[in-house]
């Protein structure tokens, strides 16, 4: 299939290529990063993850049009505030959800999924009703759409960079939050010892409740930035919960580091397999690759050996 | 093993509950069946008549179905304020079809056998009309489907008042080579029955001209990722980006098109769709998608004089900020083909209403002139429309004569 | 010691003919074909939900691709129905007839060799049995061996399920994708749609149904049942009381996979279609709250949570459209807060210690079900929590 | 020394947690009819010992033979087949279940899917299972729901559920951790009465009940064997008193 191409071309195409690649990989990053919090350091899997990345987008959509009313003279930057109102918005609707209902189940697992799910219609169907059934457009600033030319032929998508820029900001900052700073100490002796925590002085129910807020809370920047390339609809949420939980548990749950690694894994494998294969085609192959792997080694890609 | 003897208390605790909506229900039913009095057998009184709606007003479709319904609503009520249908007021009961199919079947019985409707008007997804079709045709029910579709299809009980996939394509295609120049095409699509058949009727069309297709992709339905089809595309540098991608990926894919420096306002590669009308662009954005060219056969900025009139009463009824698409007009258009047939019938029986439908002629509607065919598609023009930024379409081409609708197209027959 | 007696004990019976009487005397008494016919749409989710208290409830492995099997059993039966509606006869305007309508349309000009044996009703009987099992079996083995358990599973299973929605999808020329495979009419030159036809296979369906009860209540009776309780909160202890534990989940999980393939085969003869949405993730989602609202524990719950989650989804969408998510949702949260093991633990919960009181106080011993007793401590244990978290690991 | 002498013969046995080794070329022999305790400081490799006997856990190098097998390439429900009876140190049993299926559920009949399934209980399981319980002092306690036992009563179950699958090696962890002094007298008696013609291995902190049922003695110190012997001996062995006083 190559033959057509000048060796320039088939470079600049390997270099996009890859590129596209990288961009894959931040999104699916910035999808799980938050429910890697929740699920892999609370156990609680939450089905609601993808309508709280679609509030982070609606809250974007509003701000929009606010600035576009009443600041047209910054529009150019709403973004920012847009994704800081999304973080905050999802983060106390996390802690509220998490008062309300998660933390009556977290010696249930698996019924935190059905808990969530019927929290995820509900949400849906609020959408529905304040926002209408039909997507919303989102409008961005001018200087976020488009591309830079770096040759002739390898043009890159600037909200792509933005994306990646974004991704590994936040990715620095949870890092950060949970390995560097008191509070990610407190919530790792939660997670691995929680009646230790307490017993040292530790407010596991605080400490729990900002968890569940904080992975909300990143879940929100996310749908915030999602409004870049992809829709916002009250059912769009549902779209990206397989692949957020397969980025997941292929990581090996409790580790973050894990998360970025079968992030990365799974995009390259998919946008080369896009590149080659139809597009059906290369997303089966990928789930088939990824759920074989899991049977392999059900442990993810990165768990810690536990000695019993 | 003790036993287990409060077992049965619960049995007759949840036979109490499950007891009153069944009892409801019948009774409603017998209440439905006691009023119609005359020999039709159908929900038809002296001075009313009873027609469905069967939409999704839930779950995923409900995005597309809404204008449907409004549209249904509206020329329902425009025709009670005319005096309705044989001197009978129109009265609509509608359903929801949920996005689910077997729901969709299970109501349109309901519609059929206990409301006993006259017509129904409904149906989006090829899916579900396949799922109620065998409904309509086991109780010889009417429905009014407003979708353009794939073809291949004709059924005595179902008059289709969207375009099928030949009149869409064929005539899109041949402008877009005659006054374009366009010589390589890259076909991209959702992946499912429409697009892929769309798909092939455009590539034997384009084969048949002589030109190529450099590509043809098709992806998952709700897939959020472009980026690779796209560099495929700059690889492959076609004349024309033939896009038939739907729902929630319309909007990503376009986005990341600009994103990625494809622009569409350029002479090439020139992006031609016959999925995104204007309901589509309100989620896309219109500076997203300004550029595109797309070939149906209603646009919301249509000049003539229906139309105005119909974007007037369609806004003082649902909204200023509300769009019209392509569907939603095609939907507004079964209650008055309907009204027609009824009309030239002398009668509400679906067998006269079904015989007087073919030729049945619309001066008044939106898109202009209309008839139906033999075949129960509508004979109409194709138009292309250039997307603007603020979400309309110029309406740039019109084909000449109505294009005539064949749902079997030569290599599917 | 097996008797009879011991698996049907007197109050199992009593529930069991009552649920008979229910759904064989009262239900096509009160109700028209049509009211008839949608119950006996939702009777086929209760195979699902019967399946999913043996493999979820009483094994612990909650699967989230219970639409599969559902689906494949459901296809298995529709390629066979296909078959038959297209005969060389009823597709002459096809460009090849005697094919179905949408190979023609994909230009397949003659039957995929996976379809030549769906012309006989005896292999597709088979096939609706033994396919989805045998799969089944192959995803238990893949996974149980490897002791992949709880969320894992669950998430893996949920992967497959879409995996096969995709593929059932792309390949529309074998599959009749989106649409999935419609306008089935006939069984054996047997019109399907006529009125009678539903009533005969409504009560078809309850036959099967009431076989998979008894199946169900023999393993739950059985030494079986006990092992599965027994894995579910100690499965480390079963497994060091030399039990292979593995082949007890791949059996229980083959089970499930098996009622949900019949109940699929009863939902494509009796609603006349089967196509990719029931299938996939979000089938096979509320395939669990269906089961989850009933009881997780009570095979009984199972029918009626099927039976009661439909009917409030089929009038809630009639009376209140708009709502009606708003009211699904409100109504997994609370049976998922304040009555974990659904419907039958109202009656657990509040009738059961009544009684419990009125003996204690004549001094008689208590002999408590322990189901009863700890069916709510049980999921509160902390170490089947661990379990569940690190999934495979130990 | 050949093995044939020994029930249960552990050479070289080694297990490293991501290079932690938690037991560290270990080697230890049981005779056939011992008890043998084994004592040592806390994180000394007692519980991974055991774990690792009975397939828990897999061992990175060494062999294990018990009698004949190799038990390191088999899996629990294999080991537990041949012989091999492990208890749990916080009691593990079903408390969904009623003592008597508890005992049921461990007698070695049924073991396979549809053994289970076409199990049927017949007369000589009810005299197992009540003869057992009248030895673990929960005659009167069958019907009841194990879960509502006390603790030291669920110790016993768990002990009886062992000794209803007969095993000829018998591995307790702490069986009378969290037992009141009536309950420890009585566990000791116990023991004492099941161990006739097994072989048991026996992890415990309390010296004065180690010393009271044991044959001989082996102290554990960062996964390697300290000291072995009879009690008095291992008592007075400098290393020994030095791991447990010294620092």
């Amino acid at each position: 299939m190559f033959s057509d191409y000048t060796a320039n071309e088939l470079t600049a195409i390997f270099a996009m290529q890859g590129f596209a690649g990288l961009i894959l990989f931040s999104v699916l990053v910035l999808m799980a990063l938050g429910l890697a919090i929740i699920f892999g350091q609370m156990g609680v899997i939450n089905m609601a993850h993808g309508e709280f990345m679609i509030l982070g987008a609606y809250i974007t959509y509003l701000t929009s049009n606010v600035f576009a009313e009443y600041l047209p003279g910054l529009f150019d930057g709403y973004f920012f505030v847009a994704m800081i109102l999304a973080f905050i918005t999802t983060f106390l609707l996390g802690m509220l959800v998490e008062w309300g209902l998660i933390r009556f189940l977290y010696k249930r697992p698996l019924d935190t999924l059905l808990a969530t799910w019927g929290l995820s219609l509900i949400l849906q169907q609020i959408y529905r009703s304040v926002f209408g059934a039909r997507e919303v457009g989102v409008s961005l600033p001018d200087w976020m759409m488009g591309s830079y030319a770096l040759t002739d032929i390898i043009e890159v998508p600037i909200n792509g960079i933005f994306v990646m820029l974004l991704t590994v900001t936040i990715a620095i900052g949870v890092y950060w939050l949970m390995y560097r700073s008191g509070w990610g100490r407190q919530v790792r002796a939660v997670v691995q010892n929680r009646p230790m925590a307490s017993a040292v002085g530790i407010n596991t129910e605080k400490v729990d409740r900002v968890t569940f807020g904080l992975g909300c809370g990143i879940a929100g920047i996310a749908g915030s930035a999602f409004t870049m390339i992809g829709s916002t609809g009250p059912t769009s949420g549902q779209l990206y919960i397989v692949d957020t939980f397969l980025v997941v548990v292929f990581g090996g749950a409790q580790s973050l580091l894990g998360t970025i690694a079968s992030a990365f894994t799974i995009s390259q494998a998919q946008s080369t397999m896009e590149f080659f294969l139809s597009g059906s085609m290369a997303k089966v192959l990928t789930l088939l690759f990824v759920v074989g792997i899991l049977m392999l080694r059900p442990q993810g890609l990165f768990a810690m050996k536990i000695r019993h | 093993m003790t036993t287990t003897r409060g077992i049965t208390t619960k049995v007759s605790s949840v036979l109490k509950k499950l007891a009153l909506p069944i009892a409801l229900s019948l009774a409603a039913s017998n209440l439905a069946h006691a009023e119609s009095v005359n020999t039709t057998g159908l929900a038809v009184t002296d001075d009313t008549v009873k027609v469905g709606i069967l939409h999704s007003v839930t779950g995923t479709m409900a995005i597309s179905e809404t204008g449907s319904v409004q549209a249904e609503k509206l020329a329902i009520e425009q025709i009670n304020a005319m005096g309705g249908v044989l001197g009978r007021k129109i009265e609509y009961i509608q359903e929801d079809g949920a996005s689910d199919w077997p729901t969709f079947a299970e109501k349109s019985k309901k519609l059929l056998v206990n409301d006993k409707v006259a017509a129904v008007f409904g149906c989006w997804t090829s899916a579900s009309r396949k799922a109620v079709l065998p409904v309509f045709e086991q109780y010889n029910g009417m429905l009014y489907y407003p979708t353009f579709y794939e073809g291949l299809e004709q059924s005595p009980n179902v008059i289709y008042t969207g375009q099928e996939a030949t009149q869409q394509i064929l005539a899109g295609i041949d402008w877009v080579v005659k006054n374009k120049g366009a010589k390589k095409f890259f076909l991209l699509g959702s992946d499912y029955i429409w697009p892929r058949t769309a798909n092939k009727i455009a590539r034997k069309h384009i084969e048949k001209l002589g030109l190529k297709v450099s590509g043809e992709e098709y992806y998952p339905l709700g897939h959020t990722q472009f980026n690779s089809v796209i560099n495929k595309i700059k690889l492959k540098k076609p004349d024309v980006i033939y896009a038939i991608v739907v729902g929630g990926s319309n909007v990503a894919f376009y986005k990341q098109l600009k994103a990625a420096g494809i622009d569409m306002t350029k002479e090439k590669p020139l992006v031609l769709t016959i999925s995104v009308t204007e309901d589509e662009i309100l989620g896309i954005g219109g500076e997203n998608i300004e550029g595109a060219y797309a070939a149906m056969k209603y646009f919301q900025s249509m000049e003539n004089e229906n139309n105005k009139a119909f974007v007037k009463a369609f806004k003082e009824r649902w909204g200023d900020d509300i769009v019209i698409g392509d569907v939603t007009q095609a939907a507004y258009l079964g209650p008055w083909l309907w009204k027609a047939a009824v009309e030239k019938a002398g009668s509400f029986d679906i067998d006269k209403v079904r015989a007087a439908s073919p030729g049945i002629e619309l001066t008044t509607a939106p898109e202009g002139y209309v008839r139906i065919h033999e075949n129960h598609h509508l004979w109409s023009k194709t138009r292309i429309g250039l997307a603007k930024k603020d979400g309309q379409y110029d309406l740039i081409y019109e084909t000449d004569e109505l294009m005539e609708p064949n749902p079997f197209p030569v290599g599917y027959k | 010691m097996n008797s009879l007696k011991q698996i049907f004990p007197k109050g199992d019976l009593i529930a069991f003919a009552i649920l008979a009487v229910l759904l064989a005397v009262v239900f096509p008494l009160a109700m028209d074909v049509f009211r008839l016919n949608l119950v006996g749409k939702y009777l086929t989710y209760a195979f699902v939900a019967l399946g999913l208290v043996l493999c979820w409830g009483y094994g612990g492995i909650l699967s989230l691709g219970q639409g599969i099997f559902f689906g494949l059993g459901g296809y298995c039966m529709a390629m066979f129905l296909k078959l038959e509606a297209s005969s060389p006869e009823n597709t002459a305007i096809q460009s090849t007839p005697g094919i179905p309508d949408f190979m023609d349309w994909n230009q397949l000009t003659e039957l995929p060799w996976f379809w030549e044996p769906f012309h006989s009703l005896s292999f597709t009987i088979i096939a609706v049995m033994l396919v989805p099992t045998v799969f089944a079996f192959f995803i238990g083995l893949a996974m149980f061996k490897r002791r992949v358990g709880g969320v894992y599973f669950a998430i893996i299973t949920q992967a497959i399920a879409a995996i096969l929605t995709i593929l059932i999808i792309g390949q529309q020329g074998y599959t009749g994708g989106v649409n999935g495979i419609t306008d089935l009419r006939t069984f054996l030159g047997w019109d399907i749609r006529t009125d009678s036809a539903k009533v005969i296979l409504y009560f078809v369906n309850l036959v099967l149904l009431f076989t998979c009860l008894v199946i169900a209540q023999i393993i739950r009776k059985n030494k079986l049942g006990r092992i599965l309780v027994a894995m579910r909160g100690r499965e480390e202890r079963v497994r060091f009381s030399g039990y292979d534990v593995a082949n007890f989940k791949i059996f229980v999980f083959c089970i499930g996979a098996l009622f949900a393939a019949l109940g699929g085969a009863m939902f494509t003869l009796q609603v006349g279609f089967m196509s990719p949405t029931f299938v996939g993730i979000v089938p096979s989602i509320e395939m669990v709250i269906l089961c989850a609202v009933g009881g997780r524990l009570s095979i009984f719950g199972a029918i009626y949570g099927a039976l009661l989650v439909n009917f409030a989804k089929t009038s809630f969408s009639e009376s209140f459209p708009e709502l009606w998510l708003f009211a699904m949702g409100a109504l997994f949260i609370s049976v998922v807060l304040f009555f974990p093991n659904g419907l039958a633990s109202v009656y657990q919960d509040h009738i059961v210690p009544r009684f419990k009181k009125r003996f204690k106080k004549q001094g008689k011993p208590v002999a408590v079900k322990p189901r009863v007793q700890t069916a709510k401590n049980q999921p509160n244990t902390t170490e089947k929590t661990d379990d569940v978290l690190t999934g495979g690991t130990l | 020394m050949s093995q044939k002498d020994f029930v249960l013969s552990v050479e070289g046995l080694t297990v490293s947690f991501d290079g932690f080794k938690a037991v560290n070329d270990l080697s230890l022999y049981v005779d056939e009819g011992e008890i043998r305790v084994i004592i040592g400081p806390n994180g000394a490799g007692k519980t991974t010992v055991l774990d690792l006997i009975c397939g828990r856990t897999a061992s990175t190098s060494g062999s294990i033979k018990f009698r004949d097998k190799e038990l390191t390439k088999m899996s629990e429900h294999q080991i537990v087949h041949a012989g091999v009876g492990r208890k749990f140190q916080n009691p593990s049993i079903y408390e969904d279940l009623s003592v008597f299926e508890n005992l049921e559920l461990s007698y070695p009949k049924g073991r396979s899917v549809f053994g289970a399934l076409f199990f049927r209980r017949d007369q000589a399981v009810i005299n197992q299972v009540h003869e057992i319980a009248e030895m673990i002092f929960l005659q009167d306690m069958l019907d009841k729901p194990a879960g509502l036992l006390s603790h030291g009563q669920k110790q016993w179950l768990e002990i009886g559920m062992l000794l209803i699958q007969e095993p000829d090696l018998l591995m307790l962890d702490e069986p009378v951790a969290g037992m009141s002094v009536a309950e420890r007298r009585k566990t000791a008696e116990l023991l004492k009465r099941i161990t006739k013609g097994r072989s048991v291995i026996v992890i415990e902190h309390d010296m004065q009940f180690a010393e009271e049922i044991a044959d001989r003695v082996t102290v554990l110190h960062q996964g390697q064997v300290l000291s072995e012997g009879s009690m008095e001996r291992v008592q007075n062995d400098p290393k020994v008193i030095e791991v447990y006083l010294g620092h």
